[in-house]
């Protein structure tokens, strides 16, 4: 009898809890509409999933940009307020534009980091070019995202596409390594499919021979793909695919006898990598990532103990990156003469040239990077340590 | 021989039904403590649970808890006053609404509403509204064919909007693979409509004979396949890259021209048009002899076979009825958004859709369409209220109370809500899934 | 005697159902052994036998509900065509004209009495569900058809006062008397009563007693029934066969098969030799 | 190409794979025996499971360096903690999400749907508290190939999983067929009204079977996430494949869900040296149904479910 | 006065069951219900052990009120209930469906299984055997024997005749004559009214949920209209 009233009790609890937080949190989050002592304030919408499956990479990214904001704020050198305001798209591209218009009709919302995957990206964008509203990704690698026949004028990505990753990978492997049998196994998502493709057709080009795979991501399971590929006698793998599940697989490489090289992508450049495969497994795996090394300097190791010390977890992929597209909005905020508006940041960034953590940001006239460069990592001794540019390293 | 020990149990006061129930008061106020607590994370994943739990925070939720609790049992014969004016007021309004004259001018101004509301409101809920709201409406409405009417648990649905939206994908010259000719996705409906329609008889014929709980993770499989299918099968559906630019409705026809662009309101009304054709015929269908035999089924398949009922076939029609409803919705959804990924048709959106017809009242076509449109609704307006993480926790609650308090769903069809009495009057077979579980205990 | 001779049997030679050798075992147990009946055209005849003697075993596998080891069911249409019931499905045997009630009433509880009986009455009819969305013109003229003739049944059954009341609503003899006008809807040749008086009282089985001999000699049907009231048997039945543990132990007029010996034994239950008992299955 | 080139390496694979989904199914399979409803938030029991073992061995292993534990110690603590959390996940999921619909007589379907409210709340719930990232539970023995079956290395992970498994599996076989609660089971699930005459409390036969069903399911968590890793979502894949292995074996049996388990593991694992990993539900499932189209009640029957 | 029934009303969804049903039971007695199919008799012993609620009306056993108490508790206060048809445990064995009689007590059944196997000779033989594949006049004799095994003061019997051979049921009578005789009141649900009303010391008439007539079982075997009704003898 008495289990219902548990609920019965929950209900006006919930209620009032729900209430309670939603004051809290219009005052705190949504306090944008006041103007302040110290100017206008605008927001930073960041879109990407914050719920569902793929939360982990939507909360790794909306952490950073928020970061990004909170730190601009604390400084005190602008002349205006900034707000972050997170808003959930799922990843899905049918709930993107419900999501992008939310971010279109809030009128302090002055530019996006975000959205953080390629097909919400693509449902989103439409509504952002038609408000004029800039939106930086810091995470939608598909190439076909700036093709013209979109007419997405306000897109902007703070990440290589995944041709110039896959090429650069698919080079070294050549040309380096000179393996002659690659295993290129992709994690069944958009972005692993598409730079397992590119990485495919190039590895091809350079006459390696290639067995492709594909195992979903969220698995977990590797055993199975481990024994298979331990036995086909390949002397290396790439995995093109995120760390939370190449983790698991380069451990299940180890323990099924695979001598190979171990080899995988930006998404995998994470420290959580190497705790997840445990460090002996990881050690002497390759990462490739078209972000030049973040410990280098003096800001971006500061960014990675300023996350730690805001978010109680370490910065995870694309975090850096999408700090560097929220610093990348705010400077093009400050390089705005005159009244900021939507449309002045889209210009604004259209010229913009910020050094950010992970890479000099520098767009075409299409929002892609100006510099494609993509650089190599090496898990040395249970760290994932940097290398250098491919073509560098190629040529010398 | 034996002295009542459940008697002597009751008489301790810690037994007492109302002491234990504070129990069950103070664990609602720790479990709303939790959900509205700070989270955790990787590093510090107890961090949630202790600032949840173990701060002083938890202390004012329990608190309330205990506060709820008296309220209840001291204030408690008030609420069971008002109850009965409430059961007047249900129940006259129910009578009332019997009258057709009645009904038909509410669905009327319902319609009027639906119609000119959202010319009123901003255009992120008409983006809702359209993208969302309509598309689930339209879902719900197609699986309440299949559970609802002929009682069947489909948990594959959502692969026949797959179908419908890589139809149209492919017949729009979209796909990898081209088709014979490219169409104007307005055309487009007839093919993916009997697209969907067919798969769904392949599905179903095999599939049919099965009972309840097996049907279910047949269906699970299928949809799962699908699924599989559009993720993987890069050549033929471009995979989870997903397929972009699909295009908007147009009509070219003699001097009319008019292009579904962006805006969210001509693509609303044109599905809202598609759910009144599509209610307007499902009730009919309803109240035809068809509807009967699905009912028939649906109550006692024995005896309906015994009257005369082919009921293989009436099942197949339900099946083909539901997916084709299904696929009509991809279209519009696939024209709509523009473009379409293999992630938006996973087991969760089907499982999501089967929550939809429960929640609003399965057998009932307003009772279905009114809770997909309200629980559509409700994460998105909880998006500006809550913690955007927090969203689907209160999903989860509300749903676990409304099948507390009210298993017939919102508004359920009157033949429903009689099979949920019977039921609970202990008569067997609420629906075709067989008897209540644990059912003839009364302890 | 005086009773059955009264009648004027219209019963022609012809027979129309021929269960013969009909043996049905679920896992050990012989629910039905070597039993056999014909079943004549516009007779009506009873079987009797204990609880568990297999008499509704016997329905069921003439309904397509089970289907025997052995033996062979043979139904004679009106028409002439003569064909097995045994790979049929139910709904199959219902369309040839073999139409049944159950034992424990089986209505479709939460329909009115009308839709119930409509459900039968609609079975041949052709309209589809396009048909029945479009509110097509033929679709309505068969609707207006199966509602008379619903209309009809239940007036023919006395429950036409209470068309519009939900079937589990109504009385338990009322509820008899629905499933019975289910089943003629469906414009049976043969109509296969179980029990149909089992909890009616005494005045409910005196208008049951009346309703079979009309549904016999008004609307023609030939009935087969399962009863356990004596009374009833002795009043309606033409024929009567006796089952005990699946076997037919006697058949004969109703004042032969009470002077039977073995049937006294099996129903008084005075000790007689044979094996155990079977289970009745479940 | 098929089954050849590596198969005593995806047979051990597919036997581990299959070890979890056996103690998984036996959660849905025995749940399923006494009330006849899919379990849909088991999964969420699996989740809770490990991440109780995670914070027993976190706590442990993050406390005084020299606890004296022993790896077996730590694997051990860490299985009974998991097994602890996820019967008391499943005791909280009986009470809260199922009993008060008992009592009501809800029809099935409104469990089902309240068992979906369920796993949503308990799914969302641990990703906001637990973070969404996967989180590795700290190395407490070094994995290493134990032995080589015909060339296959067979690390030691999957010798403690399949040994932990297998252990708790005939646990639980001599309970449910030797024991008075056992009895009480079976009864129950054989007949629930006669169960009840004879004096079995339904009530608390059935919080036991969830009970139960979580002990067997959390631990199996635990195993997987020492395997793996642990994260809000790691349930949904093992439930899914579990419940297709509960009904493959014929679901409300105990010995079918083992079977299924093990047998959907095994063809899993071999299935994928044909095709591509990506396909293992389409393998998964279509075994299911060629099984049904010829078993319609799975490869044991639904022995403990259904009376006669 | 074992068992009181008074004025007990039952109902299924909308319709009444039992309508207001009253009897006694008397330590020591035999006491059978009959009436035809759908009288209420199978309703009034599933109300009495508390599988069903009664919607008014009392039942008390030995000067307690019962009528609230949880099935499950039936059998610890000394009611024991063999339902229509048997329902024994199929995939149990014999040994354990006897053991199910006990469960409430848990401990030692040897002695109680002694005394079943005393009783019914041919359930030792087939002790480790499936309930499910004995015979029906076996299923009978265990679904008593386990009734036995819970010392019940009270036996409710569901129609312990159905489907069984003659000679079975003379047998099982016997057997209830003799449980009777050791001390267990029993009340008997039969539609074999002949038999029924030799071995009972009472009897009531149930007709569609209501007591129509009671009396001492002798008098009723000599009653016409019961001769009539139900002993099938009014038209010979």
């Amino acid at each position: 009898m008495d289990t219902k009233h548990v609920v019965r009790a929950a209900v006006p609890l919930a209620v009032g809890a729900v209430l309670l937080a939603g004051c809290g949190g219009s005052s705190s989050g949504g306090g944008g509409g006041t103007t302040s002592s110290g100017g206008k304030t605008f927001t930073i919408a960041c879109q990407g999933p914050l719920t569902g499956d793929n939360a982990a990479l939507g909360i790794n990214i909306c952490d950073g940009a928020k970061l990004a904001i909170d730190q601009a704020n604390a400084k005190g050198d602008l002349s205006f307020k900034l707000a972050y305001k997170g808003v959930d798209d799922q990843g899905d591209p049918t709930k993107a534009p419900a999501a992008a218009q939310s971010e279109v009709g809030d009128s302090n919302v002055i530019a996006i980091v975000g959205p953080a995957f390629s097909g919400a990206t693509q449902a989103s964008e439409q509504y952002f070019t038609e408000a004029n509203l800039a939106s930086v990704t810091a995470s939608a690698t598909l190439p076909t995202l700036t093709d013209p026949s979109n007419h997405f004028t306000t897109f902007f990505r703070t990440v290589a596409t995944d041709s110039s990753q896959g090429a650069g990978a698919a080079d070294y492997i050549a040309k380096v390594l000179k393996a002659t049998k690659v295993y290129s196994v992709n994690d069944g998502s958009a972005y692993g499919q598409g730079l397992a493709k590119e990485l495919e057709s190039n590895l091809t080009k350079d006459n390696v021979s290639v067995t492709k795979d594909s195992v979903p991501a969220g698995t977990k399971q590797y055993a199975t793909e481990a024994s298979k590929i331990a036995s086909s006698g390949a002397d290396l793998v790439y995995y093109s695919g995120y760390y939370a599940d190449a983790g698991p697989f380069a451990k299940s490489l180890k323990a099924a006898g695979f001598k190979g090289t171990f080899m995988s992508d930006d998404g995998t450049k994470d420290p959580n990598f190497v705790k997840l495969a445990g460090s002996s497994a990881a050690e002497g795996a390759l990462l490739t990532c078209p972000c030049s090394d973040p410990q280098s300097s003096q800001a971006a190791s500061n960014f990675v103990t300023d996350y730690k010390a805001a978010f109680n977890q370490d910065a995870g992929t694309y975090s850096a990156e999408a700090f560097d597209a929220a610093n990348t909005i705010i400077a093009a905020m400050k390089a705005v003469s005159g009244t900021i508006t939507r449309s002045a940041v889209v210009t604004a960034l259209k010229s913009i040239d910020y050094q950010g953590i992970t890479k000099q940001v520098k767009f075409q006239s299409n929002g892609e990077l100006s510099s494609t460069t993509v650089y190599l990592y090496k898990v040395k001794n249970g760290t994932i340590s940097y290398l250098g540019p491919i073509d560098q390293l190629i040529g010398g | 021989m034996t002295t009542l020990s459940a008697v002597a149990r009751r008489a301790r006061w810690w037994n007492h039904a109302r002491v234990r129930r504070i129990g069950a008061y103070v664990f609602a106020g720790i479990v709303v403590a939790l959900v509205t607590g700070p989270g955790g994370s990787e590093g510090h994943y107890s961090n949630g649970l202790r600032h949840g739990l173990l701060a002083p925070r938890v202390i004012p939720f329990i608190v309330g808890g205990l506060v709820v609790w008296a309220a209840v049992e001291l204030g408690g014969r008030q609420l069971y006053r008002v109850r009965p004016l409430v059961t007047t007021v249900v129940s006259g309004s129910q009578r009332r609404w019997q009258s057709p004259v009645v009904r038909l001018v509410s669905y009327g101004l319902l319609l009027v509403v639906a119609i000119v509301y959202p010319m009123h409101i901003s255009e992120f809920w008409r983006v809702v509204a359209a993208n969302e709201i309509a598309i689930y409406v339209l879902l719900a409405i197609g699986l309440n064919v299949v559970i609802g009417f002929a009682g069947l648990l489909d948990l594959g649905y959502i692969a026949f909007f797959a179908i419908g939206a890589y139809a149209t994908a492919y017949f729009t010259g979209r796909l990898p693979i081209h088709a014979p000719f490219t169409l104007n996705p307005f055309l487009v409906i007839p093919l993916a409509i009997g697209l969907a329609l067919i798969s769904g008889v392949i599905l179903g014929f095999p599939t049919l004979r099965l009972r309840g709980d097996y049907l279910a993770i047949v269906t699970l499989g299928f949809g799962e396949i699908v699924y599989e299918f559009a993720k993987n099968q890069q050549g033929i559906t471009t995979g989870s890259a997903g397929v972009f630019n699909i295009p908007h409705f147009s009509i070219h026809l003699l001097d009319i021209n008019y292009d579904w662009g962006l805006p969210s309101l001509p693509y609303y009304y044109v599905s809202l048009g598609f759910i009144v054709v599509v209610m307007f015929l499902f009730s009919r269908l309803e109240n035809s002899r068809v509807g009967r035999a699905w009912t028939a089924i649906r109550e006692d398949e024995v005896a309906a076979a015994a009257t005369g009922v082919a009921t293989l076939k009436y099942k197949l029609m339900a099946f083909a009825i539901g997916a084709s409803t299904s696929g009509l919705a991809g279209v519009l959804f696939a024209s709509k958004v523009g473009s379409i990924t293999p992630d938006a048709f996973t087991l969760q959106y089907s499982i999501l859709v089967l929550v939809l017809v429960i929640f609003g009242g399965m057998g009932s076509i307003a009772g279905v369409a009114l809770g997909a449109a309200v629980l559509t609704w409700l994460p998105e307006l909880l998006r500006t209220h809550v913690n955007p993480q927090n969203r689907f926790i209160y999903f989860g609650m509300l749903i676990i109370i409304m099948m507390i308090f009210r298993p017939q769903g919102l508004l359920p069809s009157r033949r429903r809500a009689r099979e949920i009495r019977f039921a609970e009057a202990g008569l067997e077979g609420a629906d075709a899934l067989g008897p209540t579980p644990g059912s003839g205990l009364t302890s | 005697m005086t009773v059955a001779a009264e009648k004027q049997p219209a019963v022609d030679r012809d027979v129309c159902i021929e269960v013969s050798n009909v043996t049905l075992r679920f896992g050990g147990v012989t629910s039905l052994a070597d039993a056999g009946l014909s079943l004549r055209r516009g007779e009506v005849l009873a079987v009797i036998g204990p609880n568990g003697a297999g008499k509704t075993s016997l329905f069921n596998c003439l309904t397509g509900v089970y289907r025997p080891q052995e033996g062979n069911v043979l139904y004679r249409s009106r028409g002439g065509r003569e064909v097995s019931l045994l790979d049929r499905k139910p709904h199959q045997i219902c369309r040839l004209g073999v139409a049944r009630t159950f034992q424990n009433i089986r209505l479709f509880a939460a329909l009115t009495a009308f839709e119930n009986v409509k459900i039968g009455a609609e079975i041949r009819q052709r309209t589809g569900p396009i048909g029945a969305m479009l509110g097509m013109p033929w679709v309505r003229r068969a609707e207006r058809v199966s509602d008379e003739h619903a209309h009809d049944l239940l007036a023919f059954v006395g429950v036409q006062h209470r068309s519009n009341i939900i079937a589990s609503a109504l009385a338990y003899g009322e509820q008899r008397r629905l499933e019975i006008a289910r089943a003629l809807a469906t414009d049976p040749e043969v109509l296969l009563l179980d029990e149909p008086a089992a909890g009616t009282n005494p005045a409910e089985k005196r208008d049951l007693e009346s309703l079979i001999n009309r549904i016999n000699k008004e609307l023609g049907v030939t009935v087969l029934l399962i009863e356990h009231d004596m009374r009833l048997v002795m009043s309606v039945a033409m024929n009567v066969v006796v089952l005990n543990f699946g076997r037919v132990i006697a058949s004969g007029t109703p004042a032969e098969v009470q002077g039977d010996p073995a049937v006294v034994e099996a129903y008084l239950g005075t000790p007689a030799d044979g094996g155990d008992g079977d289970a009745a299955p479940r | 190409m098929c089954f050849t080139q590596s198969f005593w390496a995806l047979l051990v694979s597919g036997i581990e794979n299959g070890s979890i989904y056996a103690l998984v199914a036996l959660g849905y399979t025995l749940v399923y025996g006494v009330l006849h409803l899919i379990n849909f938030a088991h999964s969420e029991v699996f989740m809770s499971g490990a991440f109780g073992g995670l914070f027993v061995v976190d706590a442990v292993v993050g406390g005084p360096p020299s606890s004296g534990l022993s790896s077996a110690g730590l694997i051990a603590l860490g299985t009974i903690a998991g097994a602890f959390f996820g019967a008391v996940a499943a005791f909280v999921l009986e009470r809260v999400a199922y009993r008060p619909l008992r009592r009501r007589n809800a029809p099935p379907l409104a469990f089902l749907i309240s068992a979906i409210g369920a796993s949503f709340f308990l799914y969302n719930l641990a990703g906001k508290e637990f973070g969404t990232n996967p989180i590795s539970v700290p190395q407490i023995y070094d994995e290493h190939p134990w032995f080589h079956l015909f060339g296959a290395p067979v690390l030691n992970t999957y010798v403690i999983i399949v040994v932990v498994a297998l252990t708790m599996l005939v646990a639980l076989d001599r309970v449910i067929t030797r024991t008075r609660l056992g009895r009480g089971i079976r009864a129950v699930a054989q007949d629930a009204e006669t169960a009840s005459l004879l004096g079995v409390d339904i009530d608390r036969v059935i919080v036991t079977t969830f009970v139960l069903g979580g002990l067997l399911g959390g631990a199996g968590g635990f195993l997987y996430g020492m395997a793996i890793n642990v994260s809000f979502n790691m349930g949904f894949i093992p439930g899914l494949k579990a419940f297709t292995a509960a009904v493959l074996g014929g679901i409300g049996n105990v010995r079918g869900a083992v079977v299924g388990g093990f047998l959907l593991g095994i063809v899993e694992s071999l299935g994928v040296s044909c095709v591509s990993s990506s396909w293992q539900n389409t393998i998964a499932f279509s075994v299911l149904v060629v099984v049904l189209m010829f078993r319609p009640t799975g490869i044991l029957g639904e022995r403990l479910g259904r009376a006669a | 006065m074992l068992l009181h029934v008074e004025d007990v009303r039952v109902a299924y969804g909308g319709i009444e069951a039992l309508r207001g049903v009253s009897f006694d039971v008397d330590e020591g007695e035999i006491v059978t219900l009959l009436g035809a199919n759908g009288a209420g008799k199978t309703t009034t012993l599933r109300t009495i052990s508390g599988l069903l609620r009664p919607r008014a009306g009392t039942i008390s056993f030995d000067g307690q009120r019962i009528d609230t108490v949880p099935a499950h508790m039936m059998v610890r206060l000394g009611i024991g209930h063999v339902p229509e048809g048997r329902r024994i445990f199929p995939r149990m064995s014999v040994r354990e469906n006897l053991m199910m009689g006990a469960y409430h007590r848990g401990d030692d059944t040897e002695a109680d299984a002694d005394r079943v196997f005393e009783l019914f000779p041919v359930l030792l033989e087939r002790q480790g055997q499936d309930g499910g594949t004995l015979s029906g006049g076996e299923q009978q004799m265990l679904a008593i024997g386990r009734a036995l095994m819970g010392r019940p003061r009270l036996l409710l019997l569901d129609e312990p005749s159905m489907g069984l051979a003659p000679m079975i049921v003379t047998r099982i009578f016997d057997i209830i004559r003799e449980i009777n005789q050791q001390g267990t009141t029993v009340l008997l649900v039969e539609q074999n009214a002949a038999q029924a009303l030799r071995l009972a010391t009472r009897g009531y008439v149930l007709e569609t949920g209501e007591v129509v007539m009671s009396d001492d079982a002798s008098k009723l075997l000599a009653d016409d209209r019961i001769r009539e009704a139900y002993l099938g003898e009014g038209a010979a």
